[in-house]
């Protein structure tokens, strides 16, 4: 049972961490840096669903973050291929 | 045998006889609210004339407006969005007969008066843009802005039932009979509701933006003949509804004579101060309505759970 | 198997414990991000940043620990993405017509020469497909999707005809019709509810396999375009 | 605390499983309202707008071509219809789906068009959405949490707690962030300025009636006393 | 005026998102005090994380109970009498399951996502309507994502 | 041992995972991100296997690499950008020059 206490905590710490970094961290001005860092709280959110034995939705969200990370990817590309300053 | 066939002919009858009730009631108050309602607009045009010393138009002007655009030849733009530039009007007819039914005629949910206030701010927009012409298109980028009038209305509505407990008319005048107007329970709310009317002031409002003088007739302008007097129709039974919610809500069940005095006195009061102040800038126009209405929520909310 | 570990009556003590932990956790990173946005001036930070708050938002839902709560979580991933796709793109429309097409850079060849390009992808994307055939519904539409997208995204040469495309959108929407009728059957004729819940599972996997294809389409035109 | 104080007569009830739906006089006018607008806006044209053109005396008209009225009339008619849907839904969850769907739909319908000033709007609008997914759901499952159901038709009978009165407040924000009222509504009035007004219509439409639908929702919810 | 010059910066599209995100912030403070009571009297109860599991249950986490094709599952729904076929789903098995869990134990989740099982019970048949809901919203992002990429940035040369 | 005790699947993989969060953090260059993007993963894996569910773990594991290669064409595209536009502005100074 403990386990579950582990899982659950590691889960908020990651999505703290990972917020904050994504937020404020070394170098997020750099958008790659900052799209980067959002993998963090995914992988907490992942270990909260996994707490509460949500698996399906663990499922579909682990597929979700990488076609968020290639589409946030895909536009930060295609803005600085441009040239944009936004 | 007979005699059950001979109770379902006479419940029948009876049906029939109260359909045939409801509906010439419907008819009556419809042409009452567009009587009172057009002849409301033209005292309100002749007050403003007198305090800029003006003669002015006779009381009747706006009725007689009205009439004249029937038989007036009707004519469509070339660039103007078919069908919906023309159903655009008969929607704003029947969403205020609608009114009349749910107001004066059934007294049901203050609700649906509200749905169908918010279905005249979309005929505004839509009259506005369907006809192409740039006075319309900003009076109905005007109008979106001016939603924001909405907040009030709605702190109205839900202010009123914080107090009364109900959304049905005849509750609310019931409650009022027996607790005292609401006015003096809750005059915030009735502040704020006093402004959407001065907001829907058909002239020299400085609150209705989308029918500045400096856009012509606002969503109207490119409306002609019929079309334009069935809107003309419609307005005015609007502005009898907006001035008998107010009444009916606020002060309560009126006898007739007391309803005509008191759309009297508040037609007289918005063209004193219609005639004495300028047009705001859409946007603090549009600001003052919303800063109006938070001071009004969160000072109704005090005044009903804090005294 | 006693019926009380198969369904409680009551939430396990535990959900209840962690309740509060994960509320604030959520308000919290929420709130992180909402600031972070606040003092945002660029707009594709501000984009990546509403990830965080959307990861808030799943949170929150999923602290309920409930089934229906994790059938809750679903909608809410499935918009975030759906919004985030839509959004990005019209920020790619403006920024073009903004600075007009003269920016066009002088296309250099990319050199990718990785291994997993050449090896990997056909294995994985067999894999994933078949495993997201076998699981079916939405989870099973995003990892055959997911599958897809990386083998046409390491794969194929450039190029994507306008008729394909509009094709692959078409057997989306009748997937979607598909789902539909099982949805309505589900109702109308209790009795076929086993067909109903096979037209509904893989009408659903149809249409979600398709669209995440489509985003690796989108997406090696950005990748790929060079290597032409 | 029913219905009847709130809309007028219940008419009935349309149960489709978990989720319900049911009509009173106020959901049903609303629901046929929002019906008569989305079949005329289905049959209409779009007008040409028509600026004057500085420097010289000619006129230049702002037409929608083909392709774009398509696809925005279609984006419109499925917003029409998820207003309707929104209208006689009792199932908080659901209509935060309904909501949420009526967002996407709003940006879409005038992400296709070409100036500049309008795409920024459409974009600012959509982040605006995302960010009220956030307090649209979170308010959802705070209800869900607090009272256990999010069918409307139980939750009239369960007396009002704190958690509740957050979570509706949340769903408030979140619906006025979606449908973009007031005091958000400079991003939409930017979005009216281009032409095609049938389909622009349906955005404010739509967030109107569902405000007033919000307003229903959250007596329903909150009971004061 | 002060008022006015406030007003106007409220209406610039480009700081809107920033007022609501701060508005949404303060909103979200409030929630750190608001007393937070959580009512264990949820629909649709799941058993404690990871008792399925570690009772060594094949099926694990998702296992309701009931016979493939002839009992139902325990479910507890909102409204049973709205839905005649309760439960069905939710103790349906494909074929291909029933041989997956007859082999391993670790394969539970595999197989009640597979047609039939609790969830699909939850998103199909008793709360179908939401997801007809949000496989529409799917569709209309991707109808205007690949519009608007279509027609705008993929053709860069022409337009 | 007490210590002993902590040395199980689920603590390791917690470490592994605070590890790495930091690392992504804290490490300026992308490629190295990317590396501890990795062992974040490695770690979330650890944790999977330990709820005893391998067909999610399975997943996790055929998602991965997906993940990785997609920041990885990213970030050399990205890279090769900037290295272009870092040229093409010197070229236009030593122009001006």
């Amino acid at each position: 049972m403990l386990d579950v206490y582990v899982w659950f905590y590691t889960g908020v710490l990651l999505v703290i961490i990972g917020s904050i970094g994504t937020v404020a961290g070394p170098g997020v001005r750099d958008p790659l840096v900052r799209t980067l860092n959002t993998e963090i709280p995914a992988i907490g959110v992942s270990l909260i669903f996994l707490t509460y034995n949500h698996t399906i939705a663990l499922l579909t969200f682990i597929g979700a973050t990488a076609i968020i990370t290639m589409i946030l990817l895909r536009a930060i590309v295609r803005l600085e291929e441009m040239g944009a300053e936004l | 045998m007979a005699i059950s066939k001979i109770k379902t002919q006479i419940t029948f009858l009876l049906l029939v006889k109260i359909k045939m009730n409801l509906m010439a009631n419907i008819l009556l108050n419809v042409l009452a609210a567009f009587l009172v309602g057009s002849v409301l607009f033209g005292l309100q045009r002749k007050i403003i004339a007198r305090i800029q010393m003006r003669p002015g138009p006779p009381i009747i002007q706006h009725l007689l407006h009205t009439f004249k655009f029937f038989i007036k030849e009707t004519v469509f733009p070339k660039t103007a969005a078919m069908p919906f530039y023309i159903v655009i009007t008969i929607i704003l007819c029947a969403i205020w007969v609608a009114a009349v039914i749910v107001g004066p005629v059934t007294e049901g949910s203050l609700l649906i008066l509200f749905a169908i206030f918010a279905i005249h701010k979309i005929v505004e927009h839509n009259a506005g843009s369907s006809s192409g012409s740039p006075y319309g298109k900003l009076s109905c980028v005007r109008a979106v802005f001016s939603a924001a009038a909405e907040v009030p209305l709605f702190a109205v509505l839900l202010i009123i039932y914080l107090q009364t407990g109900t959304m049905n008319l005849s509750d609310i005048i019931a409650y009022q009979d027996s607790n005292g107007a609401l006015l003096f329970s809750i005059p915030l709310a009735a502040m704020m509701f006093f402004v959407l009317i001065l907001s829907k002031a058909y002239y020299y409002s400085p609150l209705n933006i989308t029918m500045g003088k400096d856009l012509v007739s606002g969503f109207e302008t490119e409306h002609f003949g019929m079309l334009r007097g069935f809107m003309m129709i419609s307005e005015s039974i609007a502005w009898y509804m907006l001035l008998w919610i107010f009444l009916t809500v606020f002060i309560g069940g009126l006898t007739p004579i007391g309803y005509i005095v008191g759309m009297v006195v508040i037609t007289g009061l918005i063209s004193l101060i219609d005639a004495t102040t300028p047009i705001l800038n859409p946007n603090h126009s549009v600001m003052t309505q919303v800063t109006l209405a938070f001071i009004g929520i969160v000072g109704s909310i005090i005044l009903i759970f804090y005294l | 198997m006693s019926a009380s570990v198969l369904v409680p009556n009551v939430v396990s003590p535990v959900v209840v414990s962690l309740y509060l932990p994960a509320i604030f956790t959520g308000l919290f990173a929420g709130l992180i991000g909402l600031l972070a946005i606040t003092y945002q001036k660029n707009d594709l930070h501000t984009l990546i940043l509403t990830d965080i708050v959307g990861v808030a938002m799943l949170i929150i839902v999923a602290a309920v620990g409930t089934d229906l709560a994790e059938s809750l979580i679903l909608p809410g991933l499935v918009v975030e993405l759906a919004e985030i796709l839509a959004i990005s793109e019209i920020l790619m429309s403006r920024e073009m017509r903004k600075l007009g097409k003269t920016v066009e850079l002088v296309p250099l060849p990319l050199n990718l020469d990785m291994e997993i390009l050449d090896t990997a992808p056909t294995f994985i994307a067999i894999l994933l497909i078949a495993y997201g055939a076998f699981l079916s519904g939405f989870t099973g539409g995003a990892i055959a999707g997911g599958g897809i997208l990386f083998y046409v995204l390491s794969k194929m040469t450039r190029g994507v005809p306008f008729n394909i495309w509009e094709g692959v959108a078409g057997v989306s929407g009748i997937a979607w019709c598909l789902w539909l009728i099982g949805f309505i059957l589900f109702f109308i004729a209790p009795d076929y509810w086993l067909l109903a819940l096979f037209l509904a599972a893989f009408g659903i996997f149809i249409k979600v396999t398709f669209k995440v294809g489509l985003i690796g389409v989108l997406g090696r035109e950005e990748f790929k375009k060079d290597k032409e | 605390m029913d219905f009847t104080t709130l809309g007028g007569q219940f008419l009935g009830t349309i149960p489709l499983g978990d989720i319900v739906l049911y009509f009173t006089t106020f959901n049903l006018f609303m629901f046929v309202s929002a019906l008569v607008f989305t079949a005329i806006i289905a049959m209409s044209k779009t007008e040409s707008q028509i600026e004057a053109d500085f420097g010289t005396l000619k006129d230049k008209e702002k037409k929608v071509s083909k392709a774009e009225f398509k696809i925005r009339r279609f984006l419109a008619i499925i917003c029409g219809l998820a207003t309707a849907g929104a209208m006689i839904t009792g199932d908080v969850f659901d209509y935060t789906l309904f909501v949420a769907l009526i967002g996407i739909v709003n940006i879409g319908i005038v992400a296709a068009v070409k100036e500049i000033d309008v795409l920024e709007a459409a974009f600012q609008y959509g982040i605006i959405a995302m960010i009220a997914s956030l307090p649209l759901f979170a308010g959802a499952a705070f209800i869900l949490a607090s009272s256990g159901t999010i069918s409307l038709l139980e939750i009239i009978n369960i007396p009002t707690t704190t958690m509740m009165f957050f979570g509706s407040i949340l769903l408030f924000i979140g619906v006025a962030g979606e449908t973009g009222v007031a005091p958000f509504f400079a991003t939409k009035a930017e979005l009216f300025r281009t032409a095609g007004s049938p389909f622009l219509v349906i955005i404010h439409l739509s967030s109107l009636l569902i405000i007033v639908r919000t307003i229903e929702i959250l007596l329903i919810i909150n009971k004061p006393f | 005026m002060r008022l006015g010059r406030i007003w106007n910066k409220l209406a610039t599209p480009k700081r809107i998102p920033r007022v609501f995100s701060v508005i949404l912030a303060i909103v979200l403070l409030a929630g750190f005090i608001v007393p937070l009571t959580y009512n264990d009297q949820q629909l649709y109860p799941r058993p404690a994380p990871q008792l399925q599991i570690s009772e060594q249950d094949p099926l694990a986490p998702y296992d309701r109970g009931g016979v493939p094709l002839k009992e139902p599952g325990i479910v507890k729904a909102q409204y049973p009498q709205y839905a005649p076929m309760e439960g069905m789903v939710t103790g349906y098995l494909s074929p291909i399951a029933i041989l997956v869990g007859n082999t391993t134990l670790y394969f539970g989740t595999s197989i009640y996502s597979s047609p039939g099982g609790l969830i699909d019970e939850i998103l199909y048949y008793s709360r179908g309507f939401d997801t007809v809901l949000e496989s529409t919203i799917l569709m209309m992002a991707f109808v205007i994502a690949s519009w608007v990429a279509l027609h705008f940035t993929m053709r860069r040369r022409e337009d | 041992m007490p210590i002993l005790d902590f040395i199980n699947i689920t603590y390791v993989s917690a470490a592994v995972l605070i590890i790495g969060s930091i690392g992504i953090i804290a490490l300026p260059k992308p490629i190295d991100k990317v590396i501890m993007f990795t062992l974040l993963q490695g770690g979330f894996l650890g944790m999977v296997a330990a709820a005893k569910y391998l067909d999610v773990a399975m997943a996790v594991a055929l998602f991965d690499p997906i993940s990785t290669v997609i920041l990885l064409i990213g970030i050399t595209k990205l890279d090769e950008i900037r290295k272009k536009k870092q040229k093409q502005q010197s070229q236009e100074e030593g122009i001006l020059a």
